[in-house]
Protein backbone atom coordinates (compact mmCIF):
# COMPACT_ATOMS: atom_id res chain seq x y z
CA UNK A 1 0.00 0.00 0.00
CA UNK A 2 1.09 3.25 -1.10
CA UNK A 3 1.91 5.67 1.51
CA UNK A 4 -0.58 8.45 1.83
CA UNK A 5 0.27 11.76 0.85
CA UNK A 6 1.74 14.76 3.46
CA UNK A 7 -1.55 17.08 4.35
CA UNK A 8 0.64 19.27 6.70
CA UNK A 9 4.74 19.76 7.49
CA UNK A 10 5.94 21.78 10.49
CA UNK A 11 9.86 21.82 10.61
CA UNK A 12 11.66 22.93 13.37
CA UNK A 13 15.41 23.24 14.66
CA UNK A 14 15.73 23.46 17.91
CA UNK A 15 18.61 24.19 20.15
CA UNK A 16 20.04 21.24 22.34
CA UNK A 17 19.44 22.83 25.78
CA UNK A 18 17.57 22.03 28.66
CA UNK A 19 14.60 21.41 28.89
CA UNK A 20 14.29 21.99 25.16
CA UNK A 21 12.88 18.23 24.78
CA UNK A 22 9.71 19.55 26.13
CA UNK A 23 9.09 22.53 24.14
CA UNK A 24 9.43 20.02 20.96
CA UNK A 25 6.66 17.71 22.61
CA UNK A 26 4.46 20.38 22.89
CA UNK A 27 4.43 21.20 19.14
CA UNK A 28 3.99 17.02 18.50
CA UNK A 29 1.17 17.82 20.76
CA UNK A 30 -0.60 20.80 19.23
CA UNK A 31 -0.05 18.49 15.85
CA UNK A 32 -1.72 16.11 17.36
CA UNK A 33 -4.51 17.50 19.00
CA UNK A 34 -5.13 19.10 15.49
CA UNK A 35 -5.89 15.99 13.69
CA UNK A 36 -7.82 14.51 16.49
CA UNK A 37 -6.19 12.08 17.91
CA UNK A 38 -7.20 10.90 21.41
CA UNK A 39 -5.14 11.89 24.14
CA UNK A 40 -3.87 8.91 25.25
CA UNK A 41 -2.34 8.97 22.05
CA UNK A 42 -1.36 12.20 22.14
CA UNK A 43 0.26 11.55 25.29
CA UNK A 44 2.15 8.47 24.11
CA UNK A 45 3.43 11.03 21.30
CA UNK A 46 4.72 13.38 23.51
CA UNK A 47 6.69 10.93 25.67
CA UNK A 48 8.42 9.42 22.31
CA UNK A 49 9.18 12.70 21.02
CA UNK A 50 10.94 13.42 24.49
CA UNK A 51 12.81 10.22 24.49
CA UNK A 52 13.91 11.03 20.77
CA UNK A 53 15.04 14.60 21.55
CA UNK A 54 17.02 13.63 24.74
CA UNK A 55 18.88 11.07 22.90
CA UNK A 56 20.12 13.44 20.34
CA UNK A 57 21.03 15.85 23.48
CA UNK A 58 22.93 13.49 25.04
CA UNK A 59 24.56 11.01 22.31
CA UNK A 60 24.86 12.66 19.29
CA UNK A 61 27.48 14.97 20.33
CA UNK A 62 26.83 17.13 17.24
CA UNK A 63 28.86 20.06 16.89
CA UNK A 64 26.23 22.43 15.45
CA UNK A 65 23.74 21.72 18.99
CA UNK A 66 20.74 21.46 17.03
CA UNK A 67 18.02 18.95 16.98
CA UNK A 68 15.94 19.10 13.85
CA UNK A 69 12.19 18.07 13.97
CA UNK A 70 9.86 17.76 11.03
CA UNK A 71 5.84 16.41 12.23
CA UNK A 72 4.49 15.67 8.86
CA UNK A 73 0.42 15.01 8.91
CA UNK A 74 -0.38 12.09 6.38
CA UNK A 75 -3.67 11.31 5.49
CA UNK A 76 -5.99 11.05 1.81
CA UNK A 77 -9.20 13.10 2.69
CA UNK A 78 -8.75 12.90 6.39
CA UNK A 79 -5.34 12.84 8.17
CA UNK A 80 -4.34 9.79 8.83
CA UNK A 81 -1.28 9.19 10.64
CA UNK A 82 1.45 11.58 12.27
CA UNK A 83 4.83 11.24 11.32
CA UNK A 84 7.61 12.41 12.98
CA UNK A 85 11.26 12.73 12.08
CA UNK A 86 14.38 13.79 14.61
CA UNK A 87 17.72 14.32 13.04
CA UNK A 88 20.92 14.97 14.34
CA UNK A 89 24.67 15.68 12.68
CA UNK A 90 26.02 13.70 15.19
CA UNK A 91 28.37 10.78 15.76
CA UNK A 92 25.80 8.08 14.96
CA UNK A 93 25.65 4.93 16.17
CA UNK A 94 24.67 1.29 15.49
CA UNK A 95 21.15 0.08 16.58
CA UNK A 96 21.32 -3.41 15.88
CA UNK A 97 24.28 -3.27 18.33
CA UNK A 98 21.81 -1.63 21.51
CA UNK A 99 21.33 -4.31 23.73
CA UNK A 100 17.48 -4.94 24.78
CA UNK A 101 17.33 -3.67 28.24
CA UNK A 102 15.64 -6.31 30.64
CA UNK A 103 14.19 -5.68 33.75
CA UNK A 104 15.53 -8.35 35.81
CA UNK A 105 19.15 -7.31 34.84
CA UNK A 106 18.98 -3.81 34.55
CA UNK A 107 17.62 -3.88 38.54
CA UNK A 108 21.11 -5.28 39.57
CA UNK A 109 23.04 -4.06 37.14
CA UNK A 110 25.51 -0.71 38.02
CA UNK A 111 24.16 1.10 34.90
CA UNK A 112 20.52 1.40 34.99
CA UNK A 113 19.55 3.27 31.66
CA UNK A 114 18.86 2.09 28.13
CA UNK A 115 15.52 2.46 28.13
CA UNK A 116 14.99 5.36 25.87
CA UNK A 117 14.73 3.15 22.80
CA UNK A 118 12.47 0.47 23.92
CA UNK A 119 10.07 3.04 25.40
CA UNK A 120 9.75 4.79 22.29
CA UNK A 121 9.28 1.19 20.09
CA UNK A 122 6.65 0.57 22.41
CA UNK A 123 4.55 3.56 22.49
CA UNK A 124 4.66 4.08 18.20
CA UNK A 125 3.03 2.51 15.69
CA UNK A 126 6.32 2.47 13.86
CA UNK A 127 9.58 3.34 14.00
CA UNK A 128 13.01 3.22 12.04
CA UNK A 129 16.39 4.39 13.07
CA UNK A 130 18.67 5.61 10.82
CA UNK A 131 22.51 6.43 11.60
CA UNK A 132 26.05 6.79 10.54
CA UNK A 133 28.71 9.10 11.13
CA UNK A 134 27.55 11.72 9.70
CA UNK A 135 24.23 11.71 12.09
CA UNK A 136 21.40 9.64 13.51
CA UNK A 137 17.24 9.95 12.08
CA UNK A 138 14.72 8.09 13.89
CA UNK A 139 11.71 8.28 12.17
CA UNK A 140 8.53 7.66 14.28
CA UNK A 141 4.80 6.99 13.66
CA UNK A 142 1.64 7.11 15.41
CA UNK A 143 -2.00 6.48 13.64
CA UNK A 144 -5.18 8.25 14.55
CA UNK A 145 -7.16 5.29 14.49
CA UNK A 146 -7.20 2.03 16.21
CA UNK A 147 -4.72 -0.45 13.79
CA UNK A 148 -5.14 -4.05 14.76
CA UNK A 149 -5.36 -3.01 18.59
CA UNK B 1 14.04 27.05 33.77
CA UNK B 2 11.89 24.74 33.95
CA UNK B 3 9.65 24.22 37.08
CA UNK B 4 11.84 21.63 39.24
CA UNK B 5 10.02 18.98 40.85
CA UNK B 6 8.18 19.26 43.94
CA UNK B 7 8.37 16.79 46.18
CA UNK B 8 5.58 16.25 49.36
CA UNK B 9 5.95 13.56 51.96
CA UNK B 10 3.07 12.19 54.19
CA UNK B 11 4.40 10.14 56.71
CA UNK B 12 2.05 7.80 58.67
CA UNK B 13 2.23 5.01 61.38
CA UNK B 14 2.42 1.51 58.39
CA UNK B 15 4.24 3.44 55.49
CA UNK B 16 4.94 6.68 53.82
CA UNK B 17 4.09 8.63 50.60
CA UNK B 18 5.26 10.70 48.26
CA UNK B 19 3.90 13.03 46.41
CA UNK B 20 5.21 14.85 43.12
CA UNK B 21 4.27 17.60 41.27
CA UNK B 22 6.25 18.46 38.07
CA UNK B 23 8.72 16.84 34.91
CA UNK B 24 10.56 13.41 36.48
CA UNK B 25 13.62 14.10 34.68
CA UNK B 26 17.13 13.46 35.90
CA UNK B 27 17.02 16.16 38.90
CA UNK B 28 13.02 14.84 39.79
CA UNK B 29 14.46 11.24 40.12
CA UNK B 30 17.34 12.39 41.89
CA UNK B 31 15.20 14.61 44.30
CA UNK B 32 12.66 11.36 45.05
CA UNK B 33 15.26 9.57 45.65
CA UNK B 34 16.99 11.34 47.89
CA UNK B 35 13.71 11.63 50.24
CA UNK B 36 12.64 7.59 49.98
CA UNK B 37 16.65 7.35 50.80
CA UNK B 38 16.22 9.07 53.77
CA UNK B 39 12.82 7.14 55.06
CA UNK B 40 14.62 3.83 53.46
CA UNK B 41 17.70 5.11 56.36
CA UNK B 42 15.44 5.97 58.93
CA UNK B 43 13.52 2.19 59.35
CA UNK B 44 10.58 3.23 56.67
CA UNK B 45 9.71 0.20 54.67
CA UNK B 46 6.68 1.04 52.76
CA UNK B 47 7.10 3.68 50.30
CA UNK B 48 3.92 4.86 48.12
CA UNK B 49 4.83 7.18 44.92
CA UNK B 50 1.48 9.37 44.34
CA UNK B 51 2.31 10.50 40.97
CA UNK B 52 -0.80 12.61 40.43
CA UNK B 53 0.76 16.03 39.94
CA UNK B 54 3.58 14.04 37.51
CA UNK B 55 2.10 14.16 33.65
CA UNK B 56 5.57 13.51 31.82
CA UNK B 57 8.35 11.32 33.34
CA UNK B 58 11.49 10.54 30.86
CA UNK B 59 13.64 7.27 31.23
CA UNK B 60 16.47 9.07 32.88
CA UNK B 61 14.37 9.84 35.58
CA UNK B 62 12.53 6.49 35.94
CA UNK B 63 16.16 4.63 35.99
CA UNK B 64 16.65 6.31 39.26
CA UNK B 65 13.55 4.83 40.62
CA UNK B 66 14.95 1.67 39.76
CA UNK B 67 17.46 2.20 41.95
CA UNK B 68 14.80 2.65 44.81
CA UNK B 69 13.52 -0.76 43.65
CA UNK B 70 16.72 -2.40 44.05
CA UNK B 71 17.29 -1.18 47.32
CA UNK B 72 13.67 -2.08 48.48
CA UNK B 73 14.22 -5.74 47.21
CA UNK B 74 17.48 -5.57 49.13
CA UNK B 75 15.59 -4.55 52.64
CA UNK B 76 13.16 -6.67 51.91
CA UNK B 77 10.24 -3.73 51.81
CA UNK B 78 7.65 -2.79 49.13
CA UNK B 79 7.55 0.49 47.27
CA UNK B 80 4.51 0.93 45.34
CA UNK B 81 3.13 3.59 42.76
CA UNK B 82 0.07 5.24 42.04
CA UNK B 83 -2.26 7.29 39.94
CA UNK B 84 -0.31 6.95 37.44
CA UNK B 85 -1.37 8.94 33.81
CA UNK B 86 -2.33 6.26 31.01
CA UNK B 87 1.04 6.96 29.18
CA UNK B 88 3.13 6.32 32.41
CA UNK B 89 2.00 3.24 33.31
CA UNK B 90 2.29 2.00 29.75
CA UNK B 91 5.50 2.87 29.99
CA UNK B 92 6.08 1.51 33.02
CA UNK B 93 4.39 -1.67 31.61
CA UNK B 94 6.89 -1.80 28.43
CA UNK B 95 10.19 -1.58 30.85
CA UNK B 96 8.61 -4.57 33.05
CA UNK B 97 8.77 -2.20 36.25
CA UNK B 98 5.16 -3.88 37.33
CA UNK B 99 6.68 -6.82 38.30
CA UNK B 100 9.02 -5.36 40.84
CA UNK B 101 6.87 -2.44 41.82
CA UNK B 102 3.15 -2.80 42.24
CA UNK B 103 0.88 -0.18 40.39
CA UNK B 104 -2.42 1.06 42.04
CA UNK B 105 -5.59 3.29 40.51
CA UNK B 106 -5.83 5.76 43.63
CA UNK B 107 -4.46 5.77 46.82
CA UNK B 108 -7.13 4.16 49.01
CA UNK B 109 -6.34 1.03 46.92
CA UNK B 110 -2.21 1.28 47.25
CA UNK B 111 -2.59 2.03 51.25
CA UNK B 112 -5.14 -1.22 51.52
CA UNK B 113 -2.77 -2.98 49.25
CA UNK B 114 0.16 -2.30 50.46
CA UNK B 115 -1.16 -3.78 54.07
CA UNK B 116 0.05 -6.65 55.56
CA UNK C 1 33.18 50.09 5.13
CA UNK C 2 32.54 46.37 3.74
CA UNK C 3 30.16 44.25 6.47
CA UNK C 4 32.68 41.58 7.44
CA UNK C 5 32.69 37.62 6.23
CA UNK C 6 30.65 35.44 8.22
CA UNK C 7 32.57 33.12 10.22
CA UNK C 8 29.35 31.06 11.95
CA UNK C 9 26.33 30.55 11.47
CA UNK C 10 23.19 28.81 13.45
CA UNK C 11 19.83 28.55 12.42
CA UNK C 12 16.70 28.50 14.77
CA UNK C 13 13.09 27.26 13.53
CA UNK C 14 11.47 27.56 17.45
CA UNK C 15 7.48 26.80 17.93
CA UNK C 16 5.79 29.29 19.49
CA UNK C 17 4.59 28.01 23.24
CA UNK C 18 5.04 29.92 25.88
CA UNK C 19 8.86 30.44 27.63
CA UNK C 20 10.34 29.69 24.44
CA UNK C 21 11.85 33.03 24.04
CA UNK C 22 13.62 32.20 27.36
CA UNK C 23 15.29 29.12 25.17
CA UNK C 24 15.67 31.03 22.04
CA UNK C 25 17.89 33.77 24.18
CA UNK C 26 20.09 31.31 25.91
CA UNK C 27 21.40 30.18 22.28
CA UNK C 28 22.04 33.84 21.43
CA UNK C 29 23.69 33.99 25.09
CA UNK C 30 26.05 31.01 24.33
CA UNK C 31 26.88 32.27 21.08
CA UNK C 32 27.76 35.28 22.12
CA UNK C 33 30.01 33.64 24.97
CA UNK C 34 31.98 31.63 22.52
CA UNK C 35 33.15 34.82 21.03
CA UNK C 36 33.70 36.08 23.99
CA UNK C 37 32.13 39.19 24.78
CA UNK C 38 31.80 40.33 27.57
CA UNK C 39 29.21 39.34 29.99
CA UNK C 40 27.05 42.77 30.11
CA UNK C 41 27.24 42.99 26.28
CA UNK C 42 26.09 39.61 26.59
CA UNK C 43 23.19 39.61 28.52
CA UNK C 44 21.59 42.86 26.47
CA UNK C 45 21.58 40.35 23.76
CA UNK C 46 19.69 37.92 25.60
CA UNK C 47 17.33 40.71 26.75
CA UNK C 48 16.67 41.78 22.97
CA UNK C 49 16.52 38.38 21.61
CA UNK C 50 13.62 38.05 24.90
CA UNK C 51 11.72 41.09 23.66
CA UNK C 52 12.22 40.15 19.79
CA UNK C 53 10.87 36.33 20.25
CA UNK C 54 7.85 38.08 21.87
CA UNK C 55 6.62 40.57 19.55
CA UNK C 56 6.94 37.64 16.82
CA UNK C 57 4.73 35.54 19.62
CA UNK C 58 2.43 38.01 20.11
CA UNK C 59 1.79 39.95 17.22
CA UNK C 60 2.61 38.38 14.02
CA UNK C 61 -0.24 35.85 14.02
CA UNK C 62 1.80 33.70 11.55
CA UNK C 63 0.03 30.56 10.95
CA UNK C 64 2.58 28.41 10.99
CA UNK C 65 3.19 29.12 14.57
CA UNK C 66 7.25 29.30 14.05
CA UNK C 67 9.86 31.68 14.47
CA UNK C 68 13.19 31.68 12.30
CA UNK C 69 16.29 33.06 14.14
CA UNK C 70 19.93 33.05 12.45
CA UNK C 71 22.76 33.82 14.70
CA UNK C 72 25.65 34.87 12.55
CA UNK C 73 29.58 35.81 14.03
CA UNK C 74 30.80 38.06 11.33
CA UNK C 75 34.28 39.17 11.80
CA UNK C 76 37.52 38.66 9.76
CA UNK C 77 40.25 37.21 12.01
CA UNK C 78 38.45 37.23 14.67
CA UNK C 79 34.72 37.33 15.86
CA UNK C 80 33.78 41.39 15.70
CA UNK C 81 29.80 41.19 15.51
CA UNK C 82 27.37 38.97 16.63
CA UNK C 83 23.60 39.32 14.05
CA UNK C 84 21.01 38.16 14.78
CA UNK C 85 17.95 37.85 12.50
CA UNK C 86 14.42 37.06 14.12
CA UNK C 87 11.50 36.46 11.01
CA UNK C 88 7.86 35.24 11.38
CA UNK C 89 5.47 35.00 8.44
CA UNK C 90 2.37 36.80 10.03
CA UNK C 91 1.01 39.77 9.30
CA UNK C 92 3.62 42.79 9.63
CA UNK C 93 3.28 46.24 10.41
CA UNK C 94 4.52 49.66 9.72
CA UNK C 95 7.35 50.34 12.16
CA UNK C 96 7.36 54.25 11.10
CA UNK C 97 3.76 54.13 12.72
CA UNK C 98 4.81 52.86 16.13
CA UNK C 99 4.21 55.45 18.54
CA UNK C 100 7.43 56.24 20.88
CA UNK C 101 6.33 55.03 24.05
CA UNK C 102 7.22 57.94 26.81
CA UNK C 103 7.06 56.99 30.70
CA UNK C 104 5.53 60.22 31.13
CA UNK C 105 2.21 58.97 29.18
CA UNK C 106 2.49 55.57 30.16
CA UNK C 107 2.00 56.33 34.00
CA UNK C 108 -1.75 57.77 33.34
CA UNK C 109 -2.19 55.48 30.36
CA UNK C 110 -4.58 52.29 30.22
CA UNK C 111 -2.53 50.55 27.71
CA UNK C 112 0.75 50.75 29.74
CA UNK C 113 2.87 48.49 27.54
CA UNK C 114 4.89 49.16 23.89
CA UNK C 115 8.44 49.19 24.93
CA UNK C 116 9.75 45.92 23.15
CA UNK C 117 11.44 47.82 20.15
CA UNK C 118 12.06 50.63 22.07
CA UNK C 119 14.02 48.26 24.76
CA UNK C 120 15.35 46.78 21.51
CA UNK C 121 17.03 49.69 19.85
CA UNK C 122 18.39 50.94 23.58
CA UNK C 123 20.56 47.66 24.05
CA UNK C 124 21.69 46.96 20.55
CA UNK C 125 24.10 48.69 18.44
CA UNK C 126 22.04 48.42 15.20
CA UNK C 127 18.33 47.46 14.50
CA UNK C 128 16.66 46.89 11.17
CA UNK C 129 13.13 46.09 10.81
CA UNK C 130 11.58 44.75 7.50
CA UNK C 131 8.21 44.63 7.23
CA UNK C 132 5.37 43.68 5.20
CA UNK C 133 1.93 41.74 4.49
CA UNK C 134 4.31 38.48 4.08
CA UNK C 135 5.87 38.75 7.71
CA UNK C 136 8.28 40.78 9.75
CA UNK C 137 12.11 40.28 9.75
CA UNK C 138 14.14 42.27 12.70
CA UNK C 139 17.51 42.37 11.91
CA UNK C 140 20.27 43.36 14.81
CA UNK C 141 23.73 43.52 15.87
CA UNK C 142 26.31 43.57 18.91
CA UNK C 143 29.77 44.63 18.32
CA UNK C 144 32.10 42.88 20.51
CA UNK C 145 34.60 45.76 21.01
CA UNK C 146 33.47 49.01 21.93
CA UNK C 147 32.52 51.41 19.32
CA UNK C 148 31.97 55.23 20.19
CA UNK C 149 30.90 54.51 23.73
CA UNK D 1 7.14 24.32 32.30
CA UNK D 2 9.05 27.52 33.16
CA UNK D 3 9.32 28.29 36.97
CA UNK D 4 7.51 30.89 38.13
CA UNK D 5 8.36 33.86 39.83
CA UNK D 6 8.62 33.32 43.43
CA UNK D 7 7.93 36.55 45.78
CA UNK D 8 8.99 36.88 49.32
CA UNK D 9 7.10 39.63 51.81
CA UNK D 10 9.97 41.00 54.50
CA UNK D 11 7.16 43.79 56.10
CA UNK D 12 9.27 46.12 58.63
CA UNK D 13 8.00 48.94 61.02
CA UNK D 14 8.67 51.76 57.73
CA UNK D 15 8.57 50.02 54.31
CA UNK D 16 8.12 46.40 53.07
CA UNK D 17 10.52 45.07 50.91
CA UNK D 18 9.39 42.51 48.25
CA UNK D 19 12.37 40.03 47.18
CA UNK D 20 11.81 38.22 43.40
CA UNK D 21 13.26 34.91 42.36
CA UNK D 22 12.81 33.84 38.61
CA UNK D 23 11.45 35.29 35.31
CA UNK D 24 9.70 38.79 35.87
CA UNK D 25 7.51 37.85 32.58
CA UNK D 26 3.35 39.05 32.37
CA UNK D 27 2.72 36.13 35.30
CA UNK D 28 6.00 37.28 37.50
CA UNK D 29 4.42 40.83 36.61
CA UNK D 30 0.85 40.11 38.11
CA UNK D 31 2.33 38.24 40.83
CA UNK D 32 4.31 40.72 42.36
CA UNK D 33 0.97 43.43 41.48
CA UNK D 34 -1.13 41.37 43.60
CA UNK D 35 1.28 41.45 46.28
CA UNK D 36 2.31 44.78 46.26
CA UNK D 37 -1.35 46.19 45.88
CA UNK D 38 -2.42 44.20 48.72
CA UNK D 39 0.61 45.85 50.64
CA UNK D 40 -0.92 49.34 49.63
CA UNK D 41 -4.96 48.27 50.62
CA UNK D 42 -3.51 47.61 54.07
CA UNK D 43 -1.70 50.90 54.40
CA UNK D 44 1.76 50.37 53.36
CA UNK D 45 3.04 53.47 51.60
CA UNK D 46 6.66 52.52 51.01
CA UNK D 47 7.66 49.43 49.42
CA UNK D 48 10.88 48.51 48.22
CA UNK D 49 11.67 45.64 45.35
CA UNK D 50 14.30 43.65 45.61
CA UNK D 51 15.42 42.30 42.22
CA UNK D 52 18.50 40.30 43.31
CA UNK D 53 16.89 37.12 42.88
CA UNK D 54 15.74 38.08 39.00
CA UNK D 55 18.55 37.71 36.00
CA UNK D 56 15.47 38.22 33.35
CA UNK D 57 12.80 40.24 33.08
CA UNK D 58 10.57 41.12 29.75
CA UNK D 59 8.98 44.42 28.44
CA UNK D 60 5.77 42.84 29.45
CA UNK D 61 6.66 42.04 33.17
CA UNK D 62 7.92 45.65 33.73
CA UNK D 63 4.82 46.94 31.90
CA UNK D 64 2.94 46.09 35.00
CA UNK D 65 5.72 47.37 37.93
CA UNK D 66 4.37 50.58 35.96
CA UNK D 67 0.84 50.36 36.92
CA UNK D 68 2.44 49.88 40.61
CA UNK D 69 4.58 53.43 40.19
CA UNK D 70 0.86 55.14 39.24
CA UNK D 71 -0.72 53.42 42.32
CA UNK D 72 2.17 55.06 44.14
CA UNK D 73 1.96 58.72 43.15
CA UNK D 74 -1.80 58.54 43.58
CA UNK D 75 -1.19 57.64 47.12
CA UNK D 76 1.66 59.71 47.76
CA UNK D 77 4.26 56.75 48.53
CA UNK D 78 7.65 55.51 47.61
CA UNK D 79 8.49 52.85 44.99
CA UNK D 80 12.15 51.77 44.62
CA UNK D 81 13.84 49.03 43.54
CA UNK D 82 17.33 47.50 44.08
CA UNK D 83 19.82 44.89 43.93
CA UNK D 84 19.14 45.11 39.53
CA UNK D 85 21.61 43.54 37.02
CA UNK D 86 23.12 46.05 34.52
CA UNK D 87 20.93 44.84 31.70
CA UNK D 88 18.02 45.11 34.02
CA UNK D 89 18.82 48.81 35.15
CA UNK D 90 19.45 49.71 31.42
CA UNK D 91 16.51 49.03 30.66
CA UNK D 92 14.98 50.94 33.22
CA UNK D 93 16.92 54.04 32.00
CA UNK D 94 16.11 53.47 28.67
CA UNK D 95 12.36 53.89 29.38
CA UNK D 96 13.04 56.35 32.02
CA UNK D 97 11.53 54.30 34.75
CA UNK D 98 14.14 56.21 37.30
CA UNK D 99 12.54 59.38 37.19
CA UNK D 100 9.45 57.48 39.14
CA UNK D 101 11.27 54.94 41.08
CA UNK D 102 14.58 55.16 42.82
CA UNK D 103 17.13 53.11 42.08
CA UNK D 104 19.54 51.78 44.97
CA UNK D 105 22.66 49.53 44.44
CA UNK D 106 21.93 47.42 47.33
CA UNK D 107 19.90 47.12 50.25
CA UNK D 108 21.05 48.94 53.05
CA UNK D 109 21.56 51.55 50.87
CA UNK D 110 17.34 51.07 49.43
CA UNK D 111 16.52 50.98 53.12
CA UNK D 112 18.27 54.14 54.04
CA UNK D 113 16.98 56.09 51.06
CA UNK D 114 13.91 55.41 51.77
CA UNK D 115 13.53 56.63 54.86
CA UNK D 116 11.94 60.70 55.49
N1 LIG E 1 20.86 10.23 18.49
C1 LIG E 1 21.79 9.36 18.89
N2 LIG E 1 23.09 9.54 18.57
C2 LIG E 1 24.05 8.67 18.97
N3 LIG E 1 23.78 7.57 19.71
C3 LIG E 1 22.51 7.32 20.06
C4 LIG E 1 21.46 8.19 19.69
N4 LIG E 1 20.29 7.68 20.18
C5 LIG E 1 20.63 6.56 20.84
N5 LIG E 1 21.96 6.32 20.79
C6 LIG E 1 22.69 5.16 21.37
O1 LIG E 1 21.76 4.17 21.73
C7 LIG E 1 21.89 3.85 23.12
C8 LIG E 1 20.54 3.47 23.69
O2 LIG E 1 19.71 4.59 23.80
P1 LIG E 1 18.43 4.57 24.73
O3 LIG E 1 17.71 3.28 24.54
O4 LIG E 1 17.64 5.78 24.47
O5 LIG E 1 18.99 4.58 26.22
P2 LIG E 1 19.94 5.64 26.99
O6 LIG E 1 19.80 6.94 26.27
O7 LIG E 1 19.41 5.68 28.38
O8 LIG E 1 21.32 5.07 26.90
C9 LIG E 1 22.52 5.06 23.75
O9 LIG E 1 23.20 4.75 24.93
C10 LIG E 1 23.45 5.54 22.62
O10 LIG E 1 24.64 4.81 22.64
N1 LIG F 1 6.75 40.62 14.68
C1 LIG F 1 5.74 41.52 14.64
N2 LIG F 1 4.65 41.28 13.87
C2 LIG F 1 3.63 42.17 13.82
N3 LIG F 1 3.59 43.32 14.53
C3 LIG F 1 4.64 43.61 15.34
C4 LIG F 1 5.76 42.73 15.44
N4 LIG F 1 6.64 43.29 16.29
C5 LIG F 1 6.10 44.44 16.71
N5 LIG F 1 4.88 44.66 16.14
C6 LIG F 1 4.01 45.84 16.33
O1 LIG F 1 4.74 46.87 16.96
C7 LIG F 1 4.11 47.27 18.17
C8 LIG F 1 5.13 47.70 19.20
O2 LIG F 1 5.86 46.59 19.66
P1 LIG F 1 6.68 46.71 21.02
O3 LIG F 1 7.43 47.97 21.03
O4 LIG F 1 7.51 45.47 21.16
O5 LIG F 1 5.60 46.77 22.20
P2 LIG F 1 4.44 45.75 22.61
O6 LIG F 1 4.82 44.42 22.09
O7 LIG F 1 4.39 45.81 24.08
O8 LIG F 1 3.19 46.29 21.98
C9 LIG F 1 3.27 46.07 18.59
O9 LIG F 1 2.19 46.45 19.41
C10 LIG F 1 2.83 45.54 17.24
O10 LIG F 1 1.72 46.24 16.76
Amino acid sequence: MAESPIMREVTLTLPMVADMEVAASKTATAMAAAMAMSSDKIDEVRMAVLEACINSFEHSGAEDRVVHITLSVLGNTEPEKLRIAIRDTGVGFRPEEVEEPRIEEKIKARRKRGWGLKIIKGLMDEVEIRSDESGTTIVMSKYRDKRGE
Amino acid sequence: MTESLKVTLDRRDDLAIIYTEGYINNQGGEEIARVAFELIDSGEKRVLLNLKGTKIVNSIGISILIELIEKMLEIDGKLAFCCLTPTIEKTFQIMGLSQYAEIFADEPAAVAGMKG
